[in-house]
């Protein structure tokens, strides 16, 4: 049959079915590794489960620290996938058929994280279902609750939908668990009927992915925004989060295609004209992330208002100067600095700046919830926020969590879209050609 | 829509009223007779304690005090308007200044209190009771009288002084100035012989005299800080003492009794009770010469007679006597109320309420800022009252309704 | 329906907390040990706050007892995801302290830091069980908890009220708070029954609330404190 | 294809879907089930009837009544009694927190012998019988012995008639020697006894007054009766009484009466004497004293010759010579346009009264000082009127000649509880064989603790009455449990600075929790078991059945009535000021039942100007320049010049004068100066957590103590707020929590008082006790000691 000729992966392509097929010892060290901070993440939990929140370094007034910065932070970088995929996938760049899946995966696994920072946060986690149970749709949170859930719906059925070509694939191969790729793989022949019902879902999915994910991140910003606290109560929050959530993502993307690459030896699937591309696009998330900082201090700083102002000067210049000015680093002047140049927006340049992005955006995070809390209006004992171990392993447990999962993911479907690769080999270089001829003025005689 | 226009409705109204005040009538009756034969002190109706609750529940007391005890931006009702009042006279001293009190409260933004009747009642007796009472003297003014009247040509205070009268730190500690006028009473003609020998002039004790002159001897008196006080006075016993030493012989209340004295419900008699007794003092020469005259023994007093005595005649300086019908009449017609009050009038009509001074002045609290306020509309000043007038007027309107008739606002 | 709310006089009040034990008694409130306090996690739904400034000699304190200000547009309500905070027809915003999952937007959101927060489970040590008010549930950790304007006494007043087939009176009901300042600095009432203590004090010219400008409308009004200015009867005066 | 494609697909959506909603429902039941099985956290509180007791609060010597709720057996809240007059319902917060003294999880529960040695105490429990048959022996040992006089009660301030059966008891066993702790108005009294000649408590009616001055006394902190003084400064921002009563505050430090007064006068520590001459000085040139008052009622305000023509120094010259303005400024660190400008209100706003000098409830301040102080009253003729400083009315039925010994007393051993170590470690003028701590702890609460601690080892017999553990009774032979306030019957007197006489009594609200007992009821059964003379003067089953006797010497003084609401107050001032009575009672039982029931007994009128009753100076008047001192200072001049009988005798140790400061030294530059706050008033308090937390609200530091220093100091000394710092004098050195405080005096340091305890509850030990390192001079005329702060360095921890 013509689809089964199709099925096959191009032989040059089996490297992509290497990661899941053979496992190195070195793997499973690494994977133990990861969780052990698991197990203390989850020891950390049931101590703060059996004796409350008081294990943590909240207190009055600073009822929000680690969690909800993870939480916001991990919202955050779930944008790296599914929005930068779908943008791609819409403005039909091609450079983005091996990185879509990376991405995607970050998404739906990180929403987790996400979604299990504020489980960490809630003091009464058992009285969870209350949300389902008695919600109240005044509440940006109850926003957060459908628009996250939406969200991790929608991404997770993205990621899915280019996943069934692969899972048919690995089925065929006879990948083990077999029933697992029989039952993912939904019968997948690569009819044409299928392909083209593929396609349209996906396209849909794209659009839709899109006004969702910018609105998980706009409703994240507006639980703090809603309110009235100082330097929290700002129309632009936003964008600015999503911008800065964008930022983030992409800067986690980076770092995850760095280390696959190194990993798995994908050196011909993610090349540096991805990491170039993409540090491109760092850069103007940089830039734009500056603009958007900027522009909130200085209407902060002119609009002076007393209450906004003690908080403006915790972060300049008072108690949460050191991580602010991290951040300032961070975010902005080492990424620019590597990446606005040619000759250091390689490969190593933009992991670095991504790091120090990640670092630079988690530590944003924490100055937008810790310092407002800390100076509120009213002149009470200034709290002194620092964390304990608790929320420190729980922090660094959920991240070697999400690392964990993602290996794991690697190991039980291809991290390069393999059909995507073919489909771009095959089909996308003619298409490529007939659409940058499209957009030139006819010719006049036509040619050969 | 006044009464009038709806004679069913307030034909049962009325009857609603009158089962009612017969119902508490019969209910209250026994209540207040048997409040005062426990030993309330006054013999007015209305519980003073109650009273002073409302004065200072109602608010009165934000603006008004008595004796000090209250706000400061009203007269102290203890002491203004100065002289002894009558229920009457306390109703037209309350009328008369209502519309000024009411601006005052419409600028601060207090809505008038209402009252009941029984709330009129006690508030009256309070202040009746309060403004009975004598205030402790000023030394400074005691030490001089001591000696512009000449008591220490025979009085001793402790070592100064002389002669052979008692020391007068012994009644130290007697803070009540009618047992100090009881005790000079009893005294007072043997007092009298020595004065005459001596040639000093009889004391006259005026005004706060007595309660100055023991604050002086208090202060030379090192065990003054024991006082010895009166108890509250019976005033059934004073009627009875009235009657029974013979002080009807000569003296009268309103229309009973002799005529040869003063008239005690006299209104130009003191306010307070010390200054009443001081006043007796300062007329027991002639008194004591017309006794003789009349051969009517000269009366003694233990301290307790003295304050039962007096308490009585204060009991019924309460009440005014029975005011002239006629007169009442023509002031309703001068005083404009028949511009208003009457069948068919812009007012209620009034032929049906009986009105004693407590009930009217719990009206004129209850419609009153309503009644001024109309009034001010209709550009007609807010009529002011004389004292006398007010119990005609009372005597006039009650005169109206023949079953409930009530006399010289007695209840 | 009245409409509840406080009024506290700063000139009167003499900073001696006597409204913060008592609150605490009343509502068993739970003492945390030291070490949480010097954390920064003593509950008490209404505090003193110093408010202290200057630079010695010329130093001021306007020290400001402050319990759930009851705004009548509350910035907390709005943000509970499970609806476990609300205001009454009555004005007294509540806390069903059974819903509530303890995710601490509400204390964020209230600009005043008077929502309190069950860090660990309330602990009474010895016998001090024995003084639990039985009017008022004991909170179990990981809930937010705040002011409720005693309202258990409210509940007791209204039957109490209808046991004796009267309408509620003004003193009736008070709560814990006002009835023991010593120097009758607080008064509380239903603030719009214009004739009450607390709505006739709230018209004044001493009036005024804190933050205001938030437009949060609290229900807790402040007398200015005024300043002395010579002995000419208009001391008192601000 | 297609077709079954979908629907597999829509099948294994809709499975997938429910296992997942199983899943997580499943595992948030599992969740609930977790949190459950970790901590259980039912509380259970038990209902029961509702009723309501009347009772009154121990915890200070203000005596506030309370009325306490009862749920069934179990009190759960104490409030304020409206019908008390001291505080008509209100309450402070030591009052509130009295609940949990009551289910305080460290009380005492029995009789403890100690079966180990006094430096090692072991405790034994033992029973009451055996207890108090122990403490019979010995005291029967020492009778016999005629050693009675060697018995010392030390008992801690407090009203009521306790002391006058301590004293009853004492005088029928044959001991002269009852001493109390004391209060922090000693000064003041001081001022009292030699201006005056009165000895009874002094008292201020600050309700009407209408300018107060205050030196250094912490209205608001725990002053006299607190809760008494709240009410008179809520009357004095009463809007509606249509005007306000200024109140000054004098003092070097920011405190919360500082803060709450209308203007704060910071000025030197230790030199309040000096402004108070300052403002008499400018009361004088200015004409603006009472000129009526200080003619007919003062003496030695102008220099004047005595009976042997000696010319003395009047009050007068002195401040004119010494204390002008511009010397007073320099002195005290005021502006001399502020002195005057104090003088002139204080003038132009009468009555208004003067109040000091004082420090805290352990430090005296300086009895010159207070004189200075009480002066400024006798200028602006501020003296036993309204609005002024008054003697308190004593209590009717109190017969003196019962709390006398028989025939003529033996002489008493010491005359102030601070001399009693002195006497006991020199056994001069004789030993001490057996000392009884009625709820007193000098070893912790006393400047001399440490004095203390040494002479309580060498009394062979100690016994201590408190209901926790403490400083002293570690030092005791026994520890006998006393009942908390709600346990046992109660009775107070008039409290403290307050002029009515009054008396309060209430039965017990709950069943005693532990073998506990009122001191009374121990002393009472102790007079008993004695026999003899004790049990014939004191022939009571119990201290209920004393309470009762003395309420028949109340109701025998016909004056006065029963505690009723505000308006019965008023009514029966009313009543009284005009001179009738009308009392609710006509037995003594029906007093005794009313008494009960209402919460007490009082006099709401007092009269005024009764100066035969106030000065009782060997003049008859108000004393500028003190006969007393005079007097004293002549015998310790005839005794230090054996035989020189015409010995001169300095003119200004008699009259108010600025006491020379103690220098300060380099190697101490910081001065250092207890405080006093409402919460540890008295320095009692801090074994209750509610206090605790309240405590230090200023600083926000709870269950702690701290070391308030100026921003500038901290800076020059380089201390950061928080930092863990020594304090350190002559005498020794505590550690505390430095913490910042703009309302610190540069150069002066301040900590609490209250906290730093060595034995008892956990809780009451925390923090470090300033009287460890306290200095105190005494001056050598009057004996009494002079507080003007301590000289300490500050240094990291």
């Amino acid at each position: 049959m013509e689809t089964d000729k199709e099925r096959a992966p191009n032989t040059q392509d089996w490297k992509l079915l290497h990661p899941v097929l053979a496992t190195r010892r070195s793997f499973y060290y690494l994977g133990m590794c990861f969780l052990a901070f698991t197990v203390v993440a989850f020891f950390a939990w049931l101590r703060q489960l059996r004796f409350g929140l008081g294990v943590t370094g909240l207190n009055v007034p600073v009822y929000w620290g680690f969690y909800i910065t993870n939480f916001v932070f991990f919202i955050g970088i779930s944008h790296a996938g599914t929005l930068i995929s779908a943008i791609l996938r819409l403005c039909h760049a091609e450079w983005r058929r091996s990185i879509t899946r990376a991405a995607e995966v970050i998404t739906v696994l990180v929403l987790f994280f996400g979604v299990g920072s504020v489980i960490m946060d809630l003091g009464r986690p058992d009285r969870l279902l209350n949300v389902l149970r008695s919600p109240n749709f005044r509440s940006p949170l109850l926003w957060d609750v459908c628009s996250i859930s939406v969200y991790l719906t929608a991404s997770t059925i993205y990621l899915y939908l280019p996943l069934i070509p692969d899972i048919a694939i690995l089925r065929d191969h006879g990948a083990r668990p077999t029933f697992l790729y029989r039952w993912l793989g939904l019968g997948w022949r690569a009819t044409v009927k299928q392909k083209r019902f593929l396609n349209a879902a996906i396209a849909v999915m794209a659009v839709l992915v899109i006004p969702i994910a910018i609105s998980v991140h706009t409703v994240v910003s507006w639980v703090f925004a809603m309110t009235v606290q100082p330097m929290w109560h700002s129309s632009i929050f936003g964008p600015y989060f999503v911008v800065g959530a964008i930022f983030s993502g992409i800067a986690s993307l980076i770092v995850v295609m760095a280390l696959i690459r190194r990993i798995y030896f994908l050196q011909d699937y993610l090349k540096p004209i991805h990491f170039n591309n993409l540090g491109l696009l760092l850069l103007v998330m940089a830039l734009l992330w500056f603009y958007f900082t900027f522009a909130e201090y200085l209407t902060t700083f002119y609009g002076s208002d007393p209450s906004h102002l003690v908080v403006f000067y915790s972060k300049l210049s008072g108690r949460y100067a050191v991580p602010f000015w991290i951040m300032f680093v961070t975010c902005f002047v080492i990424p620019v600095s590597l990446l606005a140049r040619r000759k250091t927006r390689t490969i190593t340049g933009t992991v670095i700046a991504s790091v120090s992005v990640n670092i630079g955006m988690w530590l944003e995070r924490f100055t937008i919830v810790v310092p407002t809390l800390s100076q509120p209006r009213l002149p009470w004992a200034k709290g002194h926020y620092s964390p304990t171990w608790v929320e420190v392993g729980i922090t660094v447990g959920f991240g070697a969590t999400f690392m964990f999962l993602y290996m794991l993911f690697t190991k039980f479907f291809p991290i390069v879209s393999i059909w995507e690769v073919q489909e771009g080999r095959e089909q996308a270089v003619p298409e490529v050609v007939t659409r940058v001829r499209s957009y030139l003025p006819e010719e006049t005689v036509p040619s050969a | 829509m006044t009464a009038t226009a709806r004679p069913p409705a307030w034909r049962a109204t009325t009857l609603a009223a009158l089962v009612s005040v017969l119902v508490a009538w019969v209910l209250l009756c026994p209540a207040l007779q048997a409040q005062s034969a426990a030993g309330g002190s006054y013999f007015v109706p209305g519980e003073p304690k109650l009273g002073m609750r409302a004065f200072f529940d109602k608010g009165c007391a934000r603006c008004h005090s008595v004796l000090g005890e209250g706000g400061r931006s009203a007269p102290d009702l203890a002491r203004a308007p100065a002289g002894h009042l009558s229920s009457a006279e306390l109703l037209a001293a309350m009328w008369n200044h209502a519309p000024s009190m009411w601006e005052k409260m419409r600028i601060e933004s207090v809505s008038p209190p209402k009252f009941t009747e029984g709330d009129m009642a006690n508030l009256f007796a309070f202040l009746y009771s309060v403004r009975s009472l004598d205030e402790p003297g000023d030394p400074a003014r005691g030490r001089r009288l001591l000696e512009d009247k000449h008591c220490l040509q025979c009085h001793r205070t402790g070592a100064t002084g002389g002669g052979s009268g008692p020391d007068l730190l012994k009644w130290a500690s007697y803070r009540n100035p009618v047992s100090w006028v009881q005790a000079m009473w009893n005294h007072a003609p043997a007092m009298q012989s020595r004065m005459t020998a001596r040639g000093v002039q009889w004391p006259l004790f005026e005004g706060n005299d007595v309660p100055d002159l023991i604050a002086y001897i208090r202060l030379l008196s090192p065990n003054a800080s024991k006082p010895t006080y009166l108890r509250p006075a019976d005033p059934q016993a004073g009627r009875r003492i009235f009657r029974e030493k013979g002080c009807a012989s000569c003296h009268a209340i309103g229309s009973n009794g002799g005529s040869g004295a003063p008239d005690l419900r006299s209104r130009t008699l003191p306010r307070t009770l010390g200054q009443f007794a001081a006043a007796m003092w300062n007329h027991a020469p002639g008194m004591r010469a017309s006794m003789q005259a009349q051969n009517i023994p000269r009366p003694q007093f233990t301290n307790k007679e003295m304050a039962d005595l007096i308490a009585y005649l204060f009991a019924e300086r309460y009440f005014e006597p029975a005011g002239n019908v006629a007169r009442g009449a023509r002031l309703f017609d001068d005083k404009g109320c028949a511009a208003c009050h009457r069948p068919g009038g812009i007012g209620p009509e009034l032929s049906h309420v009986s009105f004693s001074p407590s009930r009217m002045a719990a009206s004129l609290w209850n419609h009153g800022p309503v009644m001024f306020q109309s009034m001010q509309q209709q550009q007609i000043t807010w009529p002011r009252f004389q004292p006398g007038e007010v119990v005609d007027l009372i005597e006039f309107l009650s005169s109206r309704t023949a079953p409930t008739r009530a006399k010289g606002g007695r209840r | 329906m009245p409409r509840w709310g406080m009024v506290i006089d700063l000139a009167k009040c003499t900073a001696c907390q006597a409204c913060v034990v008592a609150c605490q008694t009343e509502n068993n409130v739970p003492c945390v040990p030291p070490e949480q306090a010097a954390r920064g996690r003593i509950i008490s739904w209404i505090s003193v706050l110093p408010q202290l400034e200057g630079e010695y000699p010329r130093l001021t304190m306007r020290p400001t007892p402050l319990p759930c200000v009851h705004c009548d547009n509350p910035p907390c309500i709005r943000v509970c995801p499970v609806g476990a905070t609300g205001i009454n027809p009555e004005g007294v915003v509540r806390q069903i302290f059974a819903r509530c999952i303890g995710c601490r937007y509400c204390t964020n959101a209230c600009p005043y830091t008077r929502r309190m927060f069950n860090w660990y489970r309330p602990e009474f040590p010895g016998e001090f069980t024995e003084a639990l008010n039985p009017d008022v549930s004991v909170r179990p950790k990981g809930v937010v908890e705040k002011c409720t304007l005693c309202h258990h006494r409210l509940q007791k007043a209204r039957d109490q009220a209808r046991a004796q087939n009267r309408e509620l009176a003004e003193g009736d009901y008070i709560p814990a708070c006002v009835e023991i300042c010593p120097a009758g600095a607080m008064y509380f009432g239903d603030l719009d029954d214009p004739n009450s203590t607390v709505a006739t004090l709230a018209r004044g010219r001493r009036a005024f609330r804190l933050l205001e400008e938030l437009g949060t409308k609290p229900k807790v009004i402040y007398l200015a404190q005024g300043e002395w200015s010579g002995g000419d009867g208009q001391g008192a005066r601000t | 294809m297609t077709f079954e494609f979908d629907r597999r697909s829509f099948l294994k959506f809709a499975l997938g879907g429910a296992a997942g909603t199983a899943a997580s429902g499943v595992s948030l039941k599992g969740l609930s089930d977790l949190n459950a099985a970790l901590a259980n956290e039912q509380v259970r509180v038990p209902t029961g009837p509702e009723s309501w007791a009347t009772s009154v609060c121990t915890l200070c010597p203000g005596g506030c009544g309370l009325r306490v709720r009862l749920i069934g057996q179990r009190a759960v809240k104490i409030q304020g009694n409206p019908l008390h007059p001291v505080n008509r319902g209100g309450l402070c917060p030591k009052g509130v927190a009295g609940l949990q003294e009551l289910y305080h999880p460290d009380r005492l529960h029995k009789p403890m012998r100690n079966a180990g040695s006094r430096d090692n105490p072991r405790w034994k429990e033992i029973s009451w019988e055996e207890a108090l048959g122990t403490i019979t022996g010995r005291l029967r040992g020492l009778r016999d012995g005629g050693e009675a006089r060697s018995l010392v009660v030390l008992d801690r301030p407090r009203s009521g008639l306790l002391p006058r059966l301590q004293r009853q008891f004492l005088a029928a066993y044959g001991s002269p020697n009852y001493l109390v702790m004391p209060t922090g108005m000693d000064a003041v009294q001081a001022a009292l006894r030699f201006q005056q000649g009165i000895t009874e408590p002094v008292a201020y009616d600050l309700a009407n007054s209408r300018y107060v001055l205050s030196f250094g006394v912490n209205l608001l902190e725990g002053w006299g009766a607190p809760v008494a003084v709240m009410r008179a400064f809520a009357r004095w921002r009463d809007v509606a009484s249509g005007r306000r009563t200024k109140l000054v505050q004098v003092e070097p430090r920011f405190s919360i009466t500082a803060a709450r007064a209308d203007e704060w006068v910071a000025l030197r520590p230790g030199t309040d004497a000096a402004l108070a001459l300052g403002i008499a000085y400018a009361l004088i040139s200015e004409g603006l004293y009472d000129a009526d008052f200080v003619r007919e009622h003062t003496f030695g305000f102008e220099d004047w010759r005595d009976a042997e023509g000696e010319f003395h120094l009047g009050f007068k010259s002195l401040v004119n010579s010494e204390y002008r303005l511009n010397d007073v400024s320099a002195i005290t660190g005021v502006p001399a346009d502020t002195i005057l400008r104090l003088a002139r209100e204080a003038a132009q706003n009468r009555p208004a009264v003067a109040l000091g000098d004082r420090q805290t409830s352990s430090l005296p301040g300086n009895p010159y000082a207070a004189m200075a102080v009480h002066s400024l009253n006798a200028l602006l003729g501020s003296i036993d009127l309204p609005g002024g400083v008054l003697v308190q009315q004593a209590l009717p039925g109190s017969n003196s000649d019962s709390e006398r010994s028989p025939g003529s007393p033996p002489p008493a051993l010491v005359l102030s509880a601070g001399e009693l170590p002195q006497a006991i470690l020199s056994r001069r003028p004789y030993g001490v064989q057996a000392l009884l701590l009625n709820q007193a702890d000098p070893v912790f609460s006393m400047v001399n603790g440490d004095e203390f601690r040494r002479a309580l080892r060498e009394v062979p017999f100690v016994v201590s009455l408190t209901a926790f553990l403490d400083d002293s009774s570690q030092l005791a032979d026994l520890v006998l449990p006393t009942a908390t306030a709600l346990e046992s019957w109660q009775d107070t007197g008039p409290p403290p600075a307050v002029a009515n006489a009054l008396l309060a009594i209430s039965p017990p609200v709950v069943r005693a929790r532990k073998d506990v007992r009122h001191p009374g009821d121990a002393l009472l059964a102790l007079a008993r078991s004695l026999g003899d003379k004790v049990a014939a003067a004191l022939p009571f089953a119990n201290y209920e059945a004393y309470l009762r006797r003395q309420v028949d010497g109340v109701f025998a003084a016909q004056a006065g009535a029963v505690f009723g609401s505000n308006l019965e107050e008023t009514w029966d001032r009313l009543m009284e000021r005009s001179g009738w009575w009308a009392p609710s009672y006509s037995t003594s039982e029906q007093l005794w039942e009313q008494v009960k029931q209402q919460g007490g007994w009082w006099e709401p009128a007092y009269s005024y100007g009764e100066w035969a009753r106030v000065f009782r100076t060997s003049s008859g008047r108000f004393e500028f320049y003190s006969q007393a001192l005079a007097q004293a200072a002549r015998q310790q001049a005839r005794a230090a010049h054996t035989g020189g009988s015409a010995a001169r005798i300095d003119d200004r140790a008699c009259l108010p004068h600025q006491t020379v400061l103690p220098e300060t030294s380099s190697n101490f530059p910081l001065l250092l100066l207890v405080v006093e706050q409402l919460p540890l008033s008295g320095g009692q308090g801090a074994h209750l957590p509610y206090l605790q937390q309240i405590a230090g609200e200023h600083l926000f530091a709870s269950w702690d103590s701290w070391l308030e220093i100026h921003p500038e100091t901290a800076h020059q000394f380089g201390i950061e707020d928080g930092a863990m710092v020594w304090v350190e004098s002559r005498r020794g050195r505590v550690q505390a929590r430095a913490r910042i405080y703009e309302g610190a005096r540069p150069g002066v340091v301040h900590l609490p008082l209250g906290y730093g305890r060595a034995t008892g509850s956990p809780w009451a030990c925390r923090g470090a006790n300033p009287l460890q390192i306290v200095e105190q001079q005494s001056d050598p005329v009057t004996g009494m000691p002079l507080n003007s702060g301590t000289h300490v360095k500050v240094y990291r921890a």
